[in-house]
């Protein structure tokens, strides 16, 4: 098996640690992995997105033109990543700030009202949300392994966190939507 | 006593959000806005107009050039 | 008829303009992060320059720092210069071109570390430009490291657990040191963060311009500036930050004049 | 599982650093390769290991101090990116005219001149054919995972110590930037400086006890016939590295009927292309060469009897392309597929251009 | 006779800047060739024509400082030694990068490292390779007499405007403190900033008028699309200029069995070879290429029909021979002859050499 | 026995030796101009090593200029640098072998003009090492080019008609300018062409030392000296030179202490 | 024609300009010439030697390890250049200071006591009386283009020491000795 | 009275006679020499060596390390 993930939005929506926590918990499940992340003072109040590759099989390009997945939180995003999908692919968004809604139809699209439902937890759990939001349409990796890969990702002072963030992932589990099935 | 009025007009879509303005203006007049502009921010916005003296001060530190500053003298608004 | 009932927008269709931005600064928005002192200190020296009337005789030099796009927003001829070397360039450029006005733009980092030699040099000679100094105690553009201006104890992403002077060095006051030269004019250090420093801060600028005009040798306007994305703090802590910490070491007003 | 991590390149060969032992690391940010000295200043080193860390001034006087304290006989590194490496030219010129030993990672970016900060590959011929003055040469360590990044450090100091020569890690922005998983090795012990004397007093700078001549580390030879014998000697140390010291992966180029040239993140590329191309029935095969310099001639000259050609596919204008074709000599059409300005190529792109090469071969 | 002089090439090459109409020479002195702004100082060029001189705190500012007046359109000029010239690198990478025109002059002394003060020619790779980082181009002239030291500068500045190119003159300490007579060129004038503006204020920073839109210097693309895009046009332009602008001289090569390739000094050499070995009997010829880059591949390819073999004589470890092997490719057999560390070859030694690869060969 | 008949061969046998040729130095003929400073500079550094009892344990710093073959002289551990960038060796070294002793030996250009950088940023992070710095006035090695420190209207290869400090600049105080440095323990002037200079020459150079051991930061010890070469003098005029004008613009004493 | 011609000694002796106007008077009587000399810090004080070329063809490797005459004033450049005059050749030294004398029959060999000589002149036309005697022996230029030559390449201001010069050249004429013809 | 003699051995083929002991000398002891050494100067000697008070000041001066200096006290001189 082999999933290839972009994650993509505004600097500091969490992107890239939510994309680190995907791929620790793909280690925790004993598969390679990869994060490529864009980088460069683009990212200074510009856009984030991460490149990241599960796979039972050793990687090669950690660089990728299409995706499995896209999870786009702002609209430049949803610009750039949309033609990206592979046929049959996932497009996770969250509808919030986004003006020009996604129209393919051989994708599946899901949407998770995540600023909305973060905010009632804890708007620093965002990322968490929409995490969740993308395991329930994807289960790509089990629970547990999460849990782990959350533990191995965040330093040891902010393990208090845990519980939180798996709140808030349970939260976007609840909430994501399936707008159109493929 | 006739005072000298102000007015600030905010381009709102440069504005950063940096609340600077905000914390600089004397008499509280700006402030900023619920709403995100399309890079995300919430820019300022004159929330008590009227208290504007034309001072200049929020432009003075405004880093993105985004406020113009208008006075108009007592005088000038009699005639 | 009670003032009250002139609302802004008449105001402003009848008030006259007593701010706006100056033409020498092009129309984008600047790449700057939000409430960083780089914008204000851009507009300072492009509104000497528009008031000098000297716009079509000036040549910038752009560091690389956060202000390496400067030539994207200041609407004249611009140069943009290797690491450090803004004031060999700059040199470069007065030594062919003796009647054009010509001031390097630049970082803690890019004047007080790796260009170190070619600051004081340019300084020794009394080059006759004008260098705009940004010392925001912190290497901005590379994401935060420690620059020679950091203080003793300060956070950056070099130094995670506060400069150590003992080890690290000490933050440098580098404006002290060239003023000490016979070919500084005039050096001086300012701030922008706050509307009396800024006024301050512009008369300091077109002080140095005047002296370029006047051939008198080198003039340099430190400006003490915030990074708060640097720092990590909001803009408005950082002014605040900067207020009881950097002023405290790197205290205001002129050198040398 | 004690020693996986997730971690970018440029933080596991920090990581990576510490655990070979290393004694000291001089560098300046640049970006793609900060990451380097913040991580070394987040892990305290000098706590760790005693390593010691310093932020210099400048590139210049980062490779400056690694001169130093590299004759001193320590294991000593600096990192940088392209523009930071060609200011450190003189000094890699005078560490091999001295022949010294030390580990110098390019983290390389899209050039010329300020550039941009996205990946290249750039900067191979200023690695492999001397970006500075005068002949001499660097073994070019080119690793293409997270993983080559950490192994390549104490790899890259062993070599250094064995032939007295400068090693680089040519390095990308990608890989530099990328996270992957990464076993890490065990801690090695620094040596003492009792440990320092012993192995490398002869010619290391430590101080001149009463029971041997003074130590010299110098590149200067005023007289013509000694710099010449002096080169003489550094040209035998480079030809027993090349007898030595070649490191490649050839993968499946057994069957292959065309053959890739790649490394590091374009030899990432290439081993998707592989597999793009053999789902459409083309034998491709992927030579990556590991060691830059000394290159895989003669592996490539061989695979030219049975290949039908060769693309060099490089993040660049056309460099590795000269060693390839100098390896076929002749034997087999040899083309170039690159990219510029930090663009990373795709693999559809790079099977676009293997299958219009097939077709001019015919 | 009235303007033969017996001069040194560092002097001749000053002269000529002057004559050239030179607008600035920035530089830093290093043996062996201080002469040039030791002459430049004592002809006190701003009175002759305006010219300015400056010597600067070193390389790095140097470099710089061209930098920032070629960028005024001006012609501007510096000169160093190896050493001085690695230190330039990154300077020169910027302004390939920014396409400023402008000459350096590199007067080689034998390396790596400090080295010697003598002669050599161990900075060929970096002078046609790209020593500093990112993929570019430096036109590369090698003057072989003092004579060429003096043309060679207006024709520098010629190519270096017309390509909006730095252009190298790549000689050595014995070229440099050689004399020989030389016919110096008419003064030309230098351009009034109004010319500039004519000529060049389309791309030059003279300050902006209102009629146009500014004018920015950079080598900075943030954006990888853009930066690729001016690195394909940078390409298209060495392109233009392989086409274009190569130069060498074929001497006996007409009916020469054997052909040595060599530039610079080492041409020098190679023509008494040649006298020597004819005396012998022996069918040698000699190609020199005079530009370096763009190298002189397709005539050499094309003698390789007619040659038994090359001999590529140099002073370093061989360098340029990769280039006549491109050239060749594998049509014959190509060896290479050098001395190292600031020793000259002797027309005997390499006629001996000649002789064994002649054995070899058959 | 009247005194005069003790012969001078009588004294040489029964004497005792009061001065002689310290054992750190080789004994090989300097390779430098009959009557050049640098000589005295060299003896008196190794003489206070070998008093301090520290020769096993001291590594020096060579750097580009005449003194580059300092280290054929010198009976020490050495390592040749780059020019100007004796100080970022130094470092280097330092770091990596703290309990050692490290000094660098420098030239003016080499010093203050292209290891401008190098010197400062060594002596603001108040290394603890000793710089001696050689102030000759000129580039003696290349033959006599200017150097930062040439004096206003002075003549050298490169400004064959006197320094014109309008466009090549002023003669450069570096030693002044890092001695407002605060990781600079110790900086003086110095010179070694008289008997009593070169007593006190030598006790500065031991304080300098004597720092290190105490592990104060940086001392940088400059010796005026003389370029007879360079300067195209003979040996005795150029002391004379030296006396009269070196020394009105580069005072001789203690600058911090 | 051509001639191929070494001048070693100390620094200060004069070497290089003896060959510069040696050089300058080939050109007057329209030769190619070239002038090599050795060059860097060991000048100081110690050697300083000069290959010059004068010849009717265009001039090929201005390097040489054979000559045609070696001009030789000190014990050191007489070691090292007595071996490379080409068998024929011309040897010319100052006796002065030498303590091992030539010993090679089948070179012409001649001295002449410039050191003593230009003392009674001028100590600074040593070089002049040494040209004098090489022209003497072999006189491979007319002694109007050694006029015109010093002329070159004396700089006008020095152009009232030519008679001087001329002079010690007379003297170096008059006193050279022929040790040894072949 | 009993004066202090001193003495010097001047290493003459590492002398480079640039004089500047010869001008340092309180009792002016030294002077150059006529003869030239291998390296072709004239070394510095004791011409007038009785006058010497080892006073060591030429040695301290010469950069070439070519002087030693012996002292004989009176006292030593006696015994
Ligand atoms: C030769 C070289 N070294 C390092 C860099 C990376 N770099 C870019 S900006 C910068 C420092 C910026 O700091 P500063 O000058 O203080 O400017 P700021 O961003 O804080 O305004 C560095 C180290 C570079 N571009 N070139
Ligand atoms: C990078 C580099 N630039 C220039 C030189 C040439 N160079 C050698 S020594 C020197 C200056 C020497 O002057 P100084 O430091 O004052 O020492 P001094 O010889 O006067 O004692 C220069 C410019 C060099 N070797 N390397
Ligand atoms: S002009 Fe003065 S009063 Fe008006 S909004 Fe700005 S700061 Fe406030
Ligand atoms: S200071 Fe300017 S950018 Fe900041 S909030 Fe006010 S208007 Fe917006
Ligand atoms: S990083 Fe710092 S200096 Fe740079 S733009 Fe942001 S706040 Fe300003
Ligand atoms: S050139 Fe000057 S500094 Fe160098 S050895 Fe001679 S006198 Fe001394
Ligand atoms: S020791 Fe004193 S008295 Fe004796 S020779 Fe030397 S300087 Fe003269
Ligand atoms: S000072 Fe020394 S070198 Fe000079 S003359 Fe006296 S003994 Fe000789
Ligand atoms: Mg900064
Ligand atoms: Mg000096």
């Amino acid at each position: 098996m082999t999933e290839e993930i972009i994650i993509a939005g505004f600097g500091g929506q969490g992107v890239l640690s939510m994309g680190k926590i995907l791929a620790y918990s793909g280690i925790m499940q004993d598969q390679e992995v990869s994060w490529m992340p864009s980088y460069g003072p683009e990212m200074r109040g510009g856009t984030a997105n991460v490149t990241v590759i599960l796979s039972d099989d050793r990687i090669n390009s950690p660089i990728l033109n299409e995706f499995d997945t896209a999870i786009v939180l702002n609209q430049q995003s949803m610009d750039k990543f949309e033609s990206m999908v592979k046929p049959g692919g996932l497009l996770l968004y969250d509808p919030n700030g986004i003006s020009h809604h996604p129209k393919r139809k051989d994708i599946t699209i899901a949407t998770i009202e995540a600023v909305k439902e973060a905010t009632l937890i804890n708007r620093k759990t965002f990322n968490m949300v929409v995490m969740g939001a993308f395991l329930k349409v994807h289960p790509i990796v089990k629970m547990d392994n999460i849990h782990r890969g959350l533990k191995k990702s965040l330093p040891e002072r902010h393990h208090h966190l845990i519980p939180l963030n798996e709140e808030a992932i349970k939260k976007g589990m609840a909430k994501v939507q399936i707008i159109h099935k493929v | 006593m006739a005072k000298v009025r102000g007015a600030v007009v905010i381009d709102t879509e440069a504005c950063k959000g940096c609340d600077l303005c905000v914390v600089a203006c004397p008499t509280d007049v700006l402030k900023l806005s619920e709403q995100v502009n399309a890079k995300g921010y919430n820019p300022a916005y004159p929330a008590n107009h009227d208290a504007c003296t034309a001072c200049t001060i929020c432009a003075l530190v405004c880093p993105d050039m985004c406020i113009t500053v208008y006075q108009l003298k007592p005088e000038k608004a009699h005639d | 008829m009670t003032e009250a009932v002139i609302t802004p927008e008449e105001i402003i269709k009848r008030g006259k303009i007593v701010f706006k931005k100056t033409k020498n600064m092009l129309d984008k928005t600047l790449s700057y992060c939000p409430g960083c002192g780089h914008g204000v200190a851009h507009r300072l020296v492009m509104e000497v320059i528009e008031e000098m009337g000297i716009t079509e005789d000036t040549i910038g030099v752009a560091p690389v720092g956060c202000s390496v796009l400067a030539y994207e927003f200041m609407n004249i001829d611009m140069q943009q210069a290797a690491h450090g070397r803004a004031p060999a360039v700059a040199t470069g450029i007065k030594r062919v071109l003796p009647e054009k006005y010509v001031f390097t733009y630049q970082g803690d980092g890019d004047l007080a570390a790796i260009g170190t030699a070619e600051t004081i040099h340019a300084c020794n000679r009394g080059e006759n430009i004008v260098i705009i100094f940004i010392n925001n105690g912190i290497y901005g553009m590379t994401g935060g490291q420690m620059a020679p201006t950091t203080l003793q104890g300060m956070k950056s992403s070099t130094s995670p657990y506060g400069r150590v002077v003992e080890t690290m060095g000490y933050p440098l006051k580098i404006t002290e040191m060239v003023a000490m030269l016979p070919g500084v004019a005039y050096a001086t250090r300012q701030a922008v963060h706050e509307a009396k420093y800024v006024r301050k801060a512009k008369r300091a600028i077109r002080k140095a311009f005047e002296n370029q005009k006047d051939k008198k040798g080198t003039s340099i306007v430190e400006i003490v500036s915030n990074c708060n994305s640097g720092w990590k703090m909001t803009p408005v802590d950082s002014n605040k930050w900067l207020e009881e910490n950097m002023l405290a070491y790197f205290p205001l007003g002129d050198i040398k004049k | 599982m004690e020693d996986v991590k997730l971690m970018k390149g440029n933080e596991a060969m920090a990581e990576a650093a510490i655990r070979a032992g290393a004694d000291a690391y001089f560098g300046y940010p640049i970006t793609p390769q900060s990451e380097v000295i913040e991580y070394l200043m987040m892990e305290k080193p000098e706590n760790r290991t005693g390593m010691q860390v310093l932020q210099a001034e400048s590139e210049v006087a980062a490779i400056n101090m690694v001169y130093g304290a590299a004759a001193c006989g320590k294991r000593v590194m600096t990192s940088s990116s392209s523009p930071g490496i060609s200011l450190k030219l003189e000094g890699i010129s005078y560490m091999a005219g001295s022949e010294l030993p030390c580990l110098i990672a390019n983290v390389m970016r899209g050039g010329p001149g300020l550039g941009t900060i996205q990946p290249g590959q750039a900067d191979y011929f200023q690695a492999v054919k001397g970006g500075g003055h005068g002949d001499y040469r660097l073994i070019v360590l080119a690793p293409s995972t997270v993983q080559e990044m950490a192994d390549f450090v104490d790899l890259g100091f062993e070599l250094a110590f064995k032939y007295r020569n400068p090693v680089m890690i040519l390095s990308d922005g990608a890989i530099g930037q990328m996270m992957e998983k990464v076993f890490l090795p065990d801690q090695k012990e620094r040596l003492t400086d009792k440990e320092v004397i012993n192995k490398y007093g002869s010619w290391a700078t430590t101080g001149k006890p009463e029971s041997r001549e003074r130590n010299i580390i110098t590149s200067l030879n005023l007289k013509s016939e000694v710099q010449e014998n002096h080169n003489f000697h550094l040209q035998k140390k480079y030809k027993s590295i090349e007898e030595n010291e070649i490191r490649y992966e050839a993968i499946q180029c057994d069957d292959a009927e065309y053959i890739m040239v790649a490394f590091g993140t374009s030899a990432r590329i290439c081993q998707k292309v592989i597999q793009l191309g053999r789902d459409k029935g083309l034998k491709l095969g992927l030579l990556r060469p590991i060691t830059l310099w000394p290159f895989p001639k003669q592996i490539i000259n061989k695979l030219a009897d049975t290949s039908k050609g060769f693309l060099s596919v490089e993040m660049n204008a056309g460099q590795m392309i000269e060693d390839v074709q100098l390896a076929v000599n002749g034997k087999a059409p040899v083309s170039h597929y690159g990219r510029m300005g930090g663009m990373i190529p795709s693999p559809s792109d790079v099977l676009v251009a293997v299958e219009k090469e097939l077709k001019k071969i015919g």
